[in-house]
This record gives structure tokens, C-alpha cells and sequence, in this order.
């Protein structure tokens, strides 16, 4: 099924202010997601996403361990060692749930019926590579999980991140020098200070916070397109 | 998207355009969708595929959408039966094309349309005429040939019951077909017997989860 | 899982006899099936083979359209259009009976989970290839259904026939004439003149009725070896 | 050959031997086989490959089979947890293999084990240091990889409850890998909470038929 677009033309609250927080992040995410859009959270900080999604959305989540309509986290008292999300984390079941096995549960995210997944990512390259799931260190155990499959399976590849390491080096780059996830594969980066659409014509600046398109061009190595009218 | 609930099947079927190809659920007729083909035959779409187990029993269903000539191509695995007489006229005098599919490669292929897998390696039909021409490869001392996806425009399919989200469960033999239909397809209707309310259908027994499905309508029938 | 195979030293009351019925060839077939086997009776004459299934046999009957446990044809007021064999005639359920989908259950199928099944044939060759699905002939519409499946993918098949066509040409032949379904899948012939076994050595006769393996060699272009002492 | 009810999970692993491949169900503890890999332990079966999503947390279950020094290789999708120290000391120290493969690959390739698929084309980890060295193709212009089956000669799998005959029901996201697990591996094993006379589980709810199931056992807790 294919989800209806929001439009983007309402820049939303969030505009022209400084750096956002994590929160912010998810909750410009979740402003985007269409009604009705059936959505992968990855773990770790795209899952705040799910608190900032309208009562009436009708967004209904999916956990690559075999679940649609997953609910919120499960509080004390409703721990069920049966039901996690991916990330192992005890949730809880909305109605009209349902359950099934991982090669069905990939299956759907493989084929692309899912409209939309969010990420992490360490980088994004320019063209839309994603590095999100090893750091290339030499005595790092890798792991991918599912992070392959969300990432060349969904619609749409949505990241969230911030847009420099703590060192300040960019993880937006002209091409990624950890090891891919997948190739030309992101749709749209969130980032604390701007927002990025990955376009044939290259990225595309639609929202920056407490910064400016000629402040980022200077701090990245990529060229960037303005929004348009 | 939601699932669409639809008041009439002729709702449920508007917007098939000609020459789609259209994933038609049931073997015989346990799981047939007879109310969804109706409204096909009077949505009017022609030249048509149509991808089911069989090619039509009697004059009713998909036999009388083949005999309105609606009907370009069928792929199937079990054309010639006793009362198969509609497409077996339309194909001795030349007027339709058969593709014949073994039953599980029918079945296959359109999982890996829904499934995302490019193609597949299968045993089934090796040195058979239906594999003739097709790429061949020995693994590990067997032989198998590359099969690839059948993807639909549409899928058409029987269920017993959905709830307001789309999602379905099946009734003994008549699941057949309907679940793998409902992932291969870009828009699946389902006819069901009863539309329960989101939360009525015990999360472990669905079979085709509501994301598979674009719109529901109820059978007439038991309307 | 492997159906222990009961042994073939005991030839049974029918050894000896004159050519076999339809029935009595059902009920040698009934006869080798091991206890607790999974197996798929073929459309037609091998529908016949459950009804000489002993009640304690624990064998279990699948139909390709999608049914483990499936029980006997169904009897005027039992009548379920939702439930039917694979020809499409109506049937029963009996306890510890499961559903599934087409393409799980042709994953069954292929996948060698099937202990037995039992088919018809036009042909069968020396070397076991099969032929079943279509006469050849021009102006026949063709038509498989789950005959190439089963044929490749359970682990033991059975055919059941009789060894002379009504014109009297052998359908026990050096090589198919017929458009094949499978090439060297059949493990054993069940005739209503003889049993053959398809061994690497070549066919094996290992009962014959009303008729001798000398009468036999005769009237058929195919070696064959008599039965191990 | 009918399913076998075990009274004990030692009865269950019984015959798993030296240079097995064993499938191990459960997406962290959900679906865990936790009296299946005690048994195992106890079994003493070494030079095993074993294959699932993780590779053991904390100091039980898979952790304690590898600290045993059973395991020689590791394949799975996530080895690196906060409580994998057991895999990551053997790891380091160059005592253990590790085939990392992404989660929907490890789950399609036991599928094509279950379901005599030869191999097939896959688009997940295309231009990725998983793959590389794997023959591509591109269809339909998109570029795919071809994977192989992974087969196991043991599954042990956590399930919620059988019957008599084997069939099996699950409970939630702790269904995950155990369905297709037991499709996979030539003796499936199954720990099971629950098991009932026949005739107790609808047939629409079977998740896994006996026809996949050789040994049931119930676990001890709730034994």
C-alpha cells in the first residue's frame, strides 16, 4: 500500500530555531509520517519517534521480530518476556495487532511493503549510501541485525542524526568511509540542524535550525541545493 | 494507507485499467472471489492476465469474464477440467494464450513477488517441457531452474473474515491462494463473509496481516 | 522426518494371485505404508489407497491445497465448500489436523517433508522417470497442477497403474514417449500384474500376480531383475 | 514417524552429534530453548556450528554452550550485545568463527533449506562487506546476490504449546525464528510449555505442523 504524502510546504514551528534536541528530531519525524503509514522505528533514538505520533494517526508500527501494530513500551505490571521490539525492550500490543514468523516479518520489509523505516546512522553519503551499522575498527565485533534489510526494503529510508560527531567531523560526506549498509538507499536525513532530501539532483536543504544553507555548505563537503520555492 | 471498507464490489473493483494483470484467488471454487470477478465483468477492464489455479468452471465467475473476451493471457497450473469447456473453446480456436505453471512454482513465484526476491532456483519441472529454454544451474548435485517473480496489479481474493484494519484470516482449504496473492499484488480487494470490529480477530491467528490489503468488501450474499 | 520402512519380506496374501483390481492394488499400497507416514494420494485411483489404511496406521494425509490430517470424503450432510481434496472433492478434518497456504504447503512438498506419495501415470521408464501430466497430443490442453511438485519433491514416490495401456502397449517403457513430469522420481510401480522397484541396478520385480517375471520379461522392452532372495 | 513426547529434555537431545549444525530459536530470551541448550550442555555434543540471531547473553543458555568450548562457529545477524562478554572474549581470543548474516537473509536462507530452494537472488547487503565475493545479477534493474540455503542437522525451539502429533502454537514475538527453523533442520526438538491431547489446537492456528516436529519435551519450570 502506498502511503499518502504529507505536504511539506508548513515548515512547522520548528523553524529558524537553534539546534534540536533529540526530541525535536522525533518529533519532525513523526510530523511527516503520513496517516495510516505502516512504519519500522529502528532501535535507539528513532524509537522516541513513536511518542510524538498523534492518538488518531493511524500509523501503525511494525517490529522486524514479527509484529505489526506494535503499542508503546511496556510499563511496570505489563512486562511480558513474549513481546519485545527489536531492541529486546518489553512493548505492548495495539488492537488489530498481529504476529508472525522472521522470514515473514523480512518478507514484508523485503518486498516493500513497509512505507516508511527510520534510522540511525555513523554516515550519509551524498548520493544516499548508508553506513549505520559497523564501524570499520579493526577489533569491532560487527552486527548488522536487520539494518541491511530495513535499509533496501522500506520506500522510504528515513535517518536520524546529528549532523557532526562529537569530534565535529560531518556524517553527512561525499562517500561514506565506513562500511555500507546500503547503496543509495536513504530517502531524507534528519539532522539537529537541518533537515536534507536526498534528490536526483543531489541533497537538498528543506529546513535548517539556529544555522543557514551557506553556514552548512561551509562546514560540509557536499554541495547542497536550497529548498525550493 | 488504511484498508478501504467498501459498501458494493463494484466499489472495491473501480480503477482496474485494461491490460493489468490480474491475481485471481481460490482453487475450484474454495476461495473464489465470485463477487469481486462480477463487478469486474461490469467494470468493463479488458485485455487482461489473469493468474489463477485453474482457468474457469461452468459459465459463472472467471468462465464469464473469459467468455466476454476480457481476457488476454492466463497463467495456471490446471486449465482442462470437466467444466472448463468456456476457456477450452477460447483457446482451441486461438483466442487466448496459457501459460501453464506447475502449482508450486505458481505459488512460489508470486511469494517472491510479494517477498522481494529477485529470482529462485527450484526443482520442480527439470527436464520437463514447462522448463524448456529456461537457465538451468546444478547445486550441489542437483538440478534446478531459475524461476522468476509474478507480480500482480491487482489481486482478487476470498477470505472468511476481516476485521476493520484488513486484516484476514482464511477458512480451512478455501486460504489456499489468498494469502500469497495478497503480498504479490500493488492493489488486493478482498471479498470476506464478515467484517468484525479492530481487535475482534486474536492477533495470533491472522493470516494476512492489514497492510497487504487495499480494500474489503463484504460478500453479498451474507450482506 | 523419516518413516521407518517396513519390510518387504512378508509378499503378502495377494502374492500369487491373478491380475489385480484397482481396489486390491490400493490395498498393497495401503499395505507398505509405514506407520505414522506423511503422505499425499495422487487425484484418482490413489484417493482409493486411504480407505485400506488400518485405523491404528497413524499415517497422516496432506492435500496440496493446503491441509495436513486431512480425513475420509465427506458424506451428504458434511458437505464444506470451504474443504476439499485436491481434485476438489469435498472432504473431512480429523484431530490434529493443520492449514496452511499454497505456498507453504508446496514448500512442504518441495522441501522432501512428505514421506510417500502415490500417483498415476501414462509412463513410468526404466530409470524411474515419469510421465503423468499430458498425452502429447496436439490438440490436448495442458495441464499439470501439483504433479511436477510432488514428483520431485517427496521423498518416496509410489506409482500405481496397470502395465498395459487398453490397446495393450506396455506403459513400463525404456524411455517416456510421453511429455515427462519428472525425471527419475518414481522409487516403486505398483501394477496390476506386478510390483516393480526402480533400483540403481534397473527395475526389480518384487511380486507378480497370474503372471511369471519370464511372461513378464516378454511382454516388456525393459531388463528386469528378479526379486532379491 | 509420529512425534515423540520426551519426558525429560536430556531424552530430547539425545543423538545430537560432534560437528552438528544446530538451528537455536529465540530473538534474545523470546523463544529461547533455555532446557534444550542445558541439555545440550549436558549432552556434550562439541565442534558444533550453531546458527541464530544472537550469539548468547550473560553467562546461560547459548553463553554457557560456548563457554564450554562446544562451539566452533557462530552464525547469526547480532553477536554484539551488552551482555555478550561469553562470544566476545572467545571472539577475540580467535576461538570462535563468526559468519555475520544479515537478520531477513538468516531467516529466508533456513526458509530455502525448509522449502527446497536451490538459491535465490536478494537484494539485502548489495555492495556491502557481507556480501562480497557473492555472484550478482542484476533483473530487472535492480541488483541482487544469490544466497544459499542454510540447513541445520538439529533445530531446538522454544514454542508455547503442542499437541500429541507435534503441531505447535506460539505466543507473540516469541514465535520469531522457530517456525522456520523446524522447516530446516533434519530432527527438530521443541520445548514447549504446554502440550495437549490432539484435537485441542484449531487447525486454522497451527503455526507449525507436526510433519516439521520429531521431539516435543515441556520445559522443566512449568513441567
Amino acid at each position: 500500500m502506498n502511503a499518502t504524502s504529507r505536504a511539506m510546504s508548513d515548515q512547522g514551528p520548528l523553524n529558524g530555531r537553534g539546534p534540536l534536541s533529540k526530541n525535536d528530531m522525533a518529533a519532525l519525524v513523526a510530523r511527516d509520517i503520513p496517516q495510516g503509514a505502516f512504519v519500522n522505528l529502528g532501535i535507539g533514538q528513532p524509537t522516541l519517534v513513536a511518542d510524538h505520533l498523534p492518538a488518531d494517526s493511524g500509523v501503525v508500527l511494525h517490529t522486524e521480530n514479527g509484529m505489526l501494530n506494535m503499542g508503546p513500551a511496556a510499563k511496570e505490571g505489563e512486562l511480558d518476556p513474549d513481546l519485545t521490539n527489536a531492541g529486546k525492550i518489553p512493548v505492548t500490543e495495539l488492537p488489530g495487532a498481529a504476529y508472525f514468523h522472521h522470514a515473514d516479518s523480512f518478507a514484508m520489509m523485503r518486498g516493500g511493503h513497509l512505507d516508511i523505516c527510520v534510522m540511525g546512522a555513523f554516515q550519509v553519503s551524498a548520493t544516499g549510501d548508508l553506513a549505520n551499522w559497523h564501524t570499520g575498527a579493526p577489533d569491532a565485533i560487527p552486527a548488522v541485525g536487520g539494518a541491511m534489510d530495513l535499509a533496501i526494503g522500506a520506500k522510504k529510508v528515513y535517518v536520524m542524526m546529528t549532523l557532526f560527531t562529537k569530534a565535529g567531523a560531518p556524517k553527512l560526506v561525499p562517500e561514506c568511509t565506513y562500511p555500507l549498509t546500503g547503496l543509495r538507499c536513504v530517502d531524507r536525513v534528519y539532522t539537529d540542524l537541518a533537515v536534507f532530501d536526498v534528490t536526483p539532483q543531489g541533497l537538498r536543504v528543506t529546513q535548517t535550525f539556529g544555522t543557514t544553507l551557506d553556514e552548512l555548505a561551509d562546514r560540509l563537503d557536499v554541495p547542497l541545493l536550497p529548498a525550493e520555492a | 494507507m488504511n484498508t478501504q471498507l467498501c459498501d458494493h464490489a463494484d466499489e472495491a473493483v473501480a480503477g482496474i485499467e485494461d491490460g493489468s494483470t490480474v491475481l485471481v484467488g481460490g482453487f475450484g471454487m474454495a476461495g473464489m472471489p465470485v463477487d469481486l470477478i462480477d463487478a469486474l465483468i461490469r467494470q468493463g477492464a479488458k485485455d487482461l492476465t489473469v493468474v489463477s489455479n485453474n482457468a474457469g468452471n461452468g459459465d459463472t465467475g472467471l468462465a464469464a469474464l473469459l467468455a466476454k473476451g476480457r481476457v488476454r493471457k492466463v497463467i495456471c497450473s490446471f486449465p482442462r477440467q470437466a467444466d472448463s469447456w468456456v476457456f477450452d473453446e477460447l483457446y482451441r480456436a486461438g483466442r487466448i494464450e496459457l501459460e501453464v505453471v506447475p502449482q508450486g512454482n505458481l505459488a512460489e513465484r508470486m511469494r517472491a513477488a510479494g517477498a522481494g526476491i529477485g529470482a529462485f532456483f527450484c526443482p520442480t519441472g527439470v527436464g520437463t517441457l514447462l522448463t524448456e529454454g529456461k537457465e538451468t544451474r546444478e547445486i550441489d548435485g542437483r538440478t534446478y531452474v531459475l524461476e522468476y517473480p509474478i507480480r500482480g496489479d491487482v489481486a482478487l481474493i476470498g477470505a472468511h473474515r476481516a476485521d476493520r484494519m484488513g486484516n484476514l484470516v482464511y477458512r480451512k482449504t478455501a486460504r489456499n491462494f489468498g494469502p500469497v496473492m495478497a503480498t504479490a499484488a500493488t492493489t488486493v480487494i478482498a471479498q470476506v463473509r464478515e467484517i468484525v470490529e479492530t481487535g475482534e480477530i486474536d492477533p495470533e491467528t491472522v493470516v494476512t496481516p492489514g497492510i497487504y490489503v487495499d480494500r474489503v468488501v463484504k460478500e453479498a450474499a451474507t450482506a
